[in-house]
């Protein structure tokens, strides 16, 4: 692999970029892997990667059955923050964040992760009363996360409008300071590099069509678009695919798939410094380094593969946006689209062995995966070559549905009452 | 100020009315009609903009919504600013402020144009590869510079004072596109009666009739046709025609998205006029003909102002009147652009070479041209350019190569084809097929109620067009249902016009060995080189050479560019274009304002704010609000020199010393009635309810089917078959949602039928020990009596003459009584018992007071001390739980192994030895305070108040096996130190209850 | 019911009018209402006690006098009467198994009317309100921008919204905002 | 927005008016004590999630307040059929059992 450096862009520029080798090979599939992931999107191809890095198991292949990195990883906010409640939650989500920091290194590849602040705001009572349980659950964590007047929170990010003249003011705010953002793209391809040069191989537009198990029940591979090819292990991390591809294997699963819109405004120069979420208005926000407002809607309300929601819900969205931040109602919304995320009924991921011997899944993460990718891949790698979690993924079982232990952070939050 | 290329007697524009207007602060004069952009060019300027990544000087590219250049500053106020017009769309009123962008100090000297030196640093992606070290540099310097850099226009700084509408509209046949085939299509549809609307992005629907010339139909010329139908159709009572419309979005099951400008182009807005309306549009069928747009050709700096498309030549010529130079080259490989260069050259404008690709062109339009003595230069190619903030060559080379020939000229229309405009059957999810000869993308299999027709449809021959446009007007009004009688109608045209072939991709100069920046996607300043870059890092997908690239991904989202960027592509893998395939079109088709996509969801229209009955009252005495859901509560009632402290400390001693007012409205209300009342009841809530006898009230639990607690409320049985359940306020539709989800689908054979009565009721809780003495005087035919009338009992009787649901109940431990009277009362009463009360000293309590009243007596509010984590046990409420019952909701779910494992949170009280911290609600306990972090953490706050009553702080908390706890010494490890506390009971006040009863 | 202390009362939106050239939205005056279910065996016995033949077909209402029953679903009507004739007591009459409540309260009734009356209420209501999709007399619950009504068209210019009474203020102004809109257009 | 027939309004109506409810067709035993930890979490949480044909409950919330039923297609999001609540499952051809 080249490395990628201010000094290799120079000489590169020198002979008109034409020396740039590509960043993954495209090989044809051997017939048997130790590891196949089926998924190459950015918790798919980490897991690839640090199958490799960490634990020295190479002969990997990942499979897509488009283009790497086209599925939630390509179409998210890219909002980045670890400060959850739950120890379950906040263990994995921060486990994340300690690698964004210094994946730019790690993967020789620049994957723009910029802390750049995530402000939670509060509305009314019930919200602070809920923000505030968290401040105090991250402090005992170690998890950062600190409590803003509205002054302060004005002062982080000015074009909040803080009046108290809207339908619901702002009358307070957390601030994750390391939380903030990190380019998608570049973390699929950054992952995909990198593991590639260490040997695993990624073969895209290969659909998975079925799964094969042994008389004695373990796998031994997975049909395919391409043919059959052989694994010991097989790691399905297929976001809102999952339900499909566990029911080749007769795994059912607690998950539903719904749409999940984006959008973006046209550029504008600097205006929106940090990243902010209110949950009680519904909306999510930040600037991309290209100068979009990224913008971040609800789910529509019943299940669907179609990658495409209604413009109520879009409409719903800017609303809230235009209440809190009132300039931006000349902007205009240069593109919109849809994923597709797998939800589970406490909201929380499963990363964990399933009942069929050689068989993992890693899913449910719902409307916000993005954020827990490196630490994801780094903990789902593990479950797969040990054949046992991590110590962090431990509690994300698919067991818990049926004892009840359910690690539930909307729940959590509550309901006004 | 006379305007130096507008023609005399050329266009449409009335010479007298005149409009000024500014660009970078120098005055200029346009006329009515103008667009920004045909303005400028009539005096002259070409140069508007700086590119996105090299910022390069730009001109305009076209004379409509593909533009990707001319993106400017309009400026009606300082709160009125919009950033990233397109002067090619945006209409000239009088006195309109236009500003250029992404430029310092100035347009013509930008700074910023450094990085075109240094461009070879700035290939495709480089950013990914570079920035990475120190580590620390990228937040600090790198990313702040490229912010910095990025982005065009300015976001507005002032909030938007302007208002947007929107509007539900159905229809039969919705018809996007007003040019020869829209226009066509809606009068075949419109003359069946069927319910049309037409809509079309220009002020004057005409589509290419704009800049056509030669074009007749039915006799007339072609835009004096289409303004004569454009008339017809608004004279039509079932046609609706929406002009300055864009239809911006194609969503399921026929909904279009329309976004019109209303205001845009007026120089004085009246008041009440939206400034832009969003519609959304339901259509039985759609029909599109949204026809086409021109390509660019791509060869080295073909970036350079004074080179535009040749239909956008045309178009400022014909319509507007103005010459895009003085000296234009022509450029093309179809034969489209020849029209332009003899419109030009009838129109007095030299034109010195007409340079085209093809080797042999032939064709009217090349006939037309050759008669008037241009000269055609066939089989060669543009290769370059001269002129940098304005072209003053071209440089003409053979095909094959040899010598390059520098031909002056001040402007150069270029046309490499025509690309059907299929976004919308796109968003459709349609699917398009790839047409080879004609290389294009046209609509393939339709997933929707529509059709394409004409050039969208790839329906080039004006007499097909016609015919075609017909047909599907008729078919798409009776598909709708629509009888078509009579035989439609007769349309005759003639044109010399072609629409056909072209070339996509790089051209000669531009191939993979060349060094010089030919542009496939302006604005993002995406190269033909750029592309074969991405594809030789193993960039395969055309999904990724976009995002690599970012080609296509501009304001203009690739209209212009994605075509050619595919081709390039494809070339570098080999492949055939459609084996490459197309980037998916996505919504919206040009850039749709926030405030339209808001329309009246703002201020007081953001979210309904509910107010109860008695809400003037206490708004007249200076309550303190706070939002509960959509409603206003009176949180607490602060007198002169009160602050909240005080004022909650005075409300809560007043309530145990005397009694207190509190509107209890906002609690939901659900009736029950039927003979199987009682036994859905038992279903749906954990207690038993068939022996509670009519006249008595019970507390109720409500699960959700998990065993984990969904609501509370007090139930009133007013009759053997009728029972008066209450809810919180949070949960009052959700609670009717479920009983009503099982009523309907699981229990459909009980008789019971479930009315919300929330807001019929207006409730006013009357609580502490002079509360009898508060009610009695307006009450009548209820005995008051402690034994007519226990605790937990419910009579109907009147109150100030008023018919009232009384209840004796209590959520603060005194003796109480909730009045329910219907709302439009409930001010009346209010007042009438007010009076009655400042009588006993009594005071009127908020919300936060209730709180801290009920906390004292350990009773739970779902939602704060239960967090949809908790079951009846861990909260202590056991005891209302029918373990009897045969089912209810929740039953099995709350026997689930964890949920009656031993280790679960419980809810118990805490008191800080100090008698004096108050703790901070949602604070978490440790049992060891000398842990390192992470602690482990044992449970939290859930409430926790200053207890007047008590004379020192109370809390609530859940605590793992907290049941077991009591006595027991526990942390709360805050900031600034350590907080001791001791577990105790959750009932602060009272604790035998014998006030509630006395 | 008859009104015993009617100057208590205080209706939600007693002071509220707007009139322009295309539209006018006012309050209508209180009226008496019952939130009536009834399974179909029951209709028939239940038509007879409130005098007015409870209609059967959706979107449909009947009217007798002063008294309208408008069909909400398929066990379901709101039953308006506007001259103030009790209805509660002659329901209580009925054997047959059906749910009567008072409503009267929590409703607030809208009247929009003019030409441009079907525009203002698209502005917020998704339905489709050509008189071929939505005649004279027909009635729905749907929505208002945010919240939940009963629209019912009482002539080709006329509707009537019924709301809660809490969410009287918002149907009334998104009505007056939209009205600026349609007016000026 | 989808375009939802509603079967007791006997009506196309816009999706606004309507709440969807999950699955369709899991029946609530009525001896629900009998059933195992597996067979409740099954009836609790596990979903079919089919990419194609969904049987589905919605509830016209504002609009006649029945539930009712429909089979969808998640990949185009076009609905096959709606049914009164009670009706049986419709046979439809590429729909799971």
């Amino acid at each position: 692999m080249r490395k990628f450096s201010a000094f290799a862009i120079a000489r590169e520029a020198l002979r008109g970029h034409k020396g740039w080798g590509v960043q993954w090979a495209s090989p044809e599939p051997r017939s048997e892997y130790d590891v196949i992931i089926i998924g190459a999107g950015g918790h798919g191809l980490a897991t690839a990667y640090y199958l490799a890095k960490e634990h020295g198991i190479t002969n990997v292949a990942v499979l897509e059955k488009g283009w790497l990195g086209g599925g939630n990883t390509g179409r998210n906010t890219t909002i980045i923050r670890s400060n959850y409640l739950y120890d379950e939650s906040a263990g994995i989500y921060d486990h994340a964040l300690k690698l964004w920091d210094g994946l730019s290194q790690d993967l020789n590849y620049n994957v723009m992760y910029s802390a750049r602040g995530v402000m939670m705001l509060a509305h009314n009572v019930h919200d602070v009363q809920v923000l505030q349980r968290h401040i105090h659950a991250n402090r005992l964590n170690g998890v950062d996360n600190e409590w803003l007047t509205p002054e302060q929170a004005k002062d982080y990010c000015p074009p909040l409008n803080i009046s108290g003249q809207t339908r619901y003011p702002v009358i307070g705010a957390t601030l994750q300071r390391r939380g903030g953002t990190a380019r998608h793209d570049a973390v699929a391809w950054g992952y995909a590099r990198a593991a590639s040069d260490r040997g695993v191989h990624i073969i895209q537009n290969c659909e998975v069509t079925g799964t094969r198990r042994a008389p004695q029940g373990h796998i031994i591979g997975v049909d395919t678009s391409k043919g059959f090819i052989g694994a010991k292990k097989v790691g399905v991390v297929a976001a809102g695919h999952t339900s499909v591809l566990m029911e080749m294997a007769d795994v059912r699963m607690p998950l539903e798939s719904y749409p999940l819109q984006a959008m973006v405004s046209e550029p504008v120069k600097p205006v929106f410094p940090c990243v902010v979420m209110s949950n009680t208005v519904h909306a999510y926000i930040s600037q991309s380094d290209k100068g979009e407002l990224v913008i971040g809607a609800g789910t529509d309300q019943y299940t669907s593969y179609s990658q495409a929601g209604g413009l109520h819900i879009i409409n719903h969205t800017v609303d809230a946006i235009c209440e809190m931040f009132p300039m931006f109602r000349r902007m205009k919304m240069l593109r919109s689209w849809g994923g597709i995320v797998d939800v589970t009924p406490d909201r929380s991921p499963i990363l964990a062995k399933t009942p069929v011997q050689g068989l993992y899944v890693n899913c449910g993460w719902g409307t916000g995966g993005f954020k827990a990718t490196p630490g994801s891949g780094h903990v789902f790698a593990h479950t797969i070559a040990r054949d046992e979690p991590h110590r962090i993924n431990a509690p994300f079982t698919l067991e818990r549905f049926r004892t009840g232990r359910l690690i539930d952070e909307a729940a959590a939050a509550a309901v006004a009452h | 100020m006379s305007a130096p290329y507008r023609i005399a007697g050329k266009g449409r524009l009335t010479p007298a009315r005149a409009v000024r207007f500014t660009f970078d602060g120098k005055h200029y004069a346009g006329l009515e009609g103008d667009t920004l952009a045909s303005a400028l060019l009539a005096n002259g300027v070409h140069l508007v903009g700086r590119s996105f990544k090299y910022h390069r000087p730009r001109g305009f590219l076209s004379a409509g919504a593909e533009e990707p250049n001319a993106l400017v500053g309009v400026h009606r106020d300082a709160a009125r600013k919009t950033p990233n017009v397109r002067a090619t769309v945006q209409e000239l009123y009088d006195g309109l402020e236009a500003v250029s962008q992404n430029r310092w100090p100035s347009l013509a000297l930008d700074v910023g144009a450094i990085n075109d030196l240094a461009s070879p640093l700035f290939s495709a992606g480089f950013y990914y590869k570079t920035f990475m070290w120190p580590k620390a540099a990228w937040k600090r310097f790198y990313e702040p510079n490229i912010r910095a850099a990025a982005g065009l226009g300015v976001a507005p700084d002032q909030a938007d004072p302007d208002h947007y509408a929107a509007r539900y509209a159905h229809c039969d046949v919705l018809i996007v596109g007003g040019g020869v085939a829209g226009l066509t299509a809606a009068l075949a549809a419109a003359e069946t009666g069927a319910r049309i609307m037409l809509v079309d992005e220009q002020a004057e629907p005409a589509g290419a009739l704009r800049y056509e010339s030669g074009t007749r139909i039915d006799g007339q010329d072609g835009w004096d046709w289409a303004q004569a139908a454009v008339q017809t159709l608004r004279g039509m009572d079932n046609v609706h025609l929406l002009t300055r419309t864009t239809a911006f979005g194609y969503y399921t099951q026929n909904m279009v998205a329309l976004s019109e400008r209303v205001t845009e182009h007026l120089a004085e807005p009246q008041q009440d006029l939206p400034r832009e309306r969003l519609w959304q549009v339901r259509a039985k069928r759609v029909i599109l003909a949204t026809g086409a747009i021109e390509r660019h050709m791509v060869f080295a700096n073909n970036d350079r102002p004074g080179i535009m498309l040749a239909s956008a030549g045309r178009s400022y010529l014909n319509h507007h009147g103005v010459a895009v130079g003085r000296r234009v080259g022509i450029y093309t490989a179809n034969d489209s652009a020849y029209h332009a260069a003899v419109d030009l050259k009838q129109a007095g404008v030299d034109v010195p070479a007409i340079v085209d690709l093809r080797d042999n062109p032939q064709g009217p339009g090349v006939d037309a041209a050759r008669a008037l003595g241009i000269p055609i230069h066939a089989g060669r190619a543009v290769v370059g350019v001269a002129g940098r903030q304005r072209v003053t060559a071209m440089n003409v080379q053979a095909k094959g190569g040899g010598a390059v020939n520098p031909i002056p000229v001040d402007a150069l229309l270029t046309s490499a084809g025509w690309t059907p405009s299929v976004h919308l059957f796109s968003q459709s999810r349609g699917k398009v097929a790839y047409d080879d000869a004609g290389k294009r993308f046209l609509p393939g299999v339709g997933a929707q109620d529509c059709v394409s027709i004409g050039a969208c449809n790839g329906t080039d021959d004006l007499d097909d067009l016609l015919s075609e446009a017909i047909k599907a007007g008729r078919e798409a009004a009776k598909a709708a249902g629509i009888a078509t009688g009579r035989a439609g109608p007769k349309l005759k045209a003639t044109s010399s016009e072609s629409w056909s072939g072209g070339m996509i991709g790089a051209g000669p100069g531009a191939d993979a060995d060349s060094k010089g920046k030919a542009f496939v996607d302006f604005q993002n300043d995406v190269t033909a080189k750029d592309i074969r870059q991405a594809v030789r890092e193993g960039m395969q997908s055309i999904e990724h050479v976009k995002r690599f690239t970012t080609n296509g991904m501009a304001t203009d989202q690739g209209k212009t560019s994605n075509l050619h960027g595919l081709a390039i592509a494809a070339e570098m893998l080999g492949k055939a274009v459609p084996a490459v395939g197309l980037t998916t079109f996505r919504a919206p088709y040009t850039p749709v304002t926030f405030g339209a996509l808001a329309n009246y969801s703002r201020g007081d229209q953001f979210d309904p704010t509910r107010r109860t009955a008695i809400h003037p009252w206490a708004e007249a005495k200076g309550a303190v609000f706070e939002d509960v859901g959509q409603w206003k509560r009176a949180r607490y009632f602060p007198r002169a020199g009160e602050d909240m402290f005080a004022a909650v400390n005075r409300e809560c001693r007043t309530v145990r010393e005397a009694a207190g007012l509190f509107d209890a409205s906002t609690l939901g209300k659900i009736e029950v009635v039927g003979p199987d009342a009682a036994s859905f009841m038992e279903l749906l809530y954990t207690n038993p309810w068939q022996k509670l006898e009519p006249g008595r009230c019970r507390y109720g639990i409500m699960l959700r089917e998990d065993g984990f607690i969904y609501d509370d409320g007090v139930v009133g049985r007013l009759a053997p078959d009728r029972s008066h359940v209450t809810t919180t306020t949070g949960g009052a539709a959700r609670v009717l949602n479920h009983m009503e989800d099982y009523l309907q689908t699981e229990f459909p054979h009980l008789k019971v039928y479930l009315t919300s009565v929330s807001e019929q009721w207006a409730v006013i809780a009357v609580q502490g020990p002079k509360s009898r003495e508060i009610i009695a005087p307006l009450v009548e035919g209820i005995d008051l009596s402690d034994a007519a009338m226990p605790h937990m009992s419910v009579r109907e009787g009147k109150i100030c003459g008023v018919p009232t649901r009384l209840f004796r109940m209590s959520f603060t431990g005194e003796r109480g009584f909730e009045v329910n009277v219907p709302a439009d009362y409930g001010q009346a009463v209010w007042e009438a018992l007010w009076a009655e009360a400042e009588k006993h000293g009594a005071c009127a309590y908020g919300t936060e007071a209730m709180h801290v009243l009920r906390a004292e007596k350990g009773y739970i509010i779902v939602g704060q001390d239960t967090d949809g984590t908790a079951t009846a046990s861990d909260v202590g409420l056991d005891w209302a739980v029918g373990k009897k019952k045969a089912d209810f909701v929740g039953k099995r779910g709350m026997a689930r192994p964890d949920l009656v494992a031993a280790g679960r949170k419980q809810l118990v009280g805490l008191r800080s030895p100090d008698g004096k911290t108050v703790l901070e609600e949602g604070a978490h306990l440790v049992a060891d305070p000398n842990q390192k972090v992470p602690m482990t953490m044992i449970g939290h706050v859930t409430s926790s108040y200053w207890s007047e009553n008590c004379g020192h702080p109370i809390a609530l908390a859940m605590v793992v096996d907290g049941h077991n706890r009591m006595g027991e010494k526990l942390f709360v490890p805050m900031p600034n130190g350590t907080i001791e506390v001791e577990v105790t009971g959750t009932v602060f006040f009272d604790e035998t209850g014998e006030r509630l009863h006395g | 019911m008859a009104e015993p202390i009617g100057t208590l009362r205080r209706p939600a939106l007693s002071d509220k009018r707007a009139a322009r050239d295309t539209v006018s939205i006012k309050a209508a005056d209180p009226c008496l209402r019952v939130a009536l279910r009834a399974p179909r065996e029951s209709v028939a016995a239940v038509s007879t006690a409130l005098g007015v033949a409870l209609p059967s077909r959706p979107k449909m209402s009947g009217s007798d006098g002063a008294r309208s029953a408008l069909w909400l679903g398929p066990d379901e009507w709101l039953v308006l009467d506007q001259a103030g004739n009790e209805m509660l007591p002659a329901l209580a009459k009925v054997d047959a198994f059906h749910s009567a409540v008072d409503v009267s309260h929590r409703n607030v009734g809208i009247i929009v009317s003019g030409r441009g009356a079907a525009d203002v209420i698209n502005a917020g209501c998704p339905q489709d309100l050509s008189l071929t999709a939505f005649h004279v007399g027909a009635c729905s619950r749907t929505l208002l921008g945010k919240i939940e009504i009963v629209l019912w068209r009482i002539a080709e210019d006329e509707f009537r919204i019924e709301c809660w009474r809490s969410f009287a203020d918002y149907a009334d102004s998104l009505l007056r905002v939209a009205a600026r809109d349609v007016s000026s257009s | 927005m989808l375009l939802i027939r509603c079967p007791y309004c006997e009506e196309d109506r816009p999706e606004l008016e309507f709440r969807h409810a999950g699955e369709a067709h899991l029946v609530r035993p009525s001896n629900m004590d009998a059933m195992s930890d597996a067979e409740f979490e099954r009836f609790l949480f596990i979903r079919q999630n089919p990419k194609g044909v969904v049987f589905e409950r919605w509830r016209h919330v504002h609009g006649c307040a029945r539930f009712f039923n429909a089979a969808r297609d998640t990949i185009t999001d076009k609905f096959v059929t709606t049914y009164k609540a009670g009706e049986p499952k419709p046979t439809l051809e590429g729909a799971e059992e």
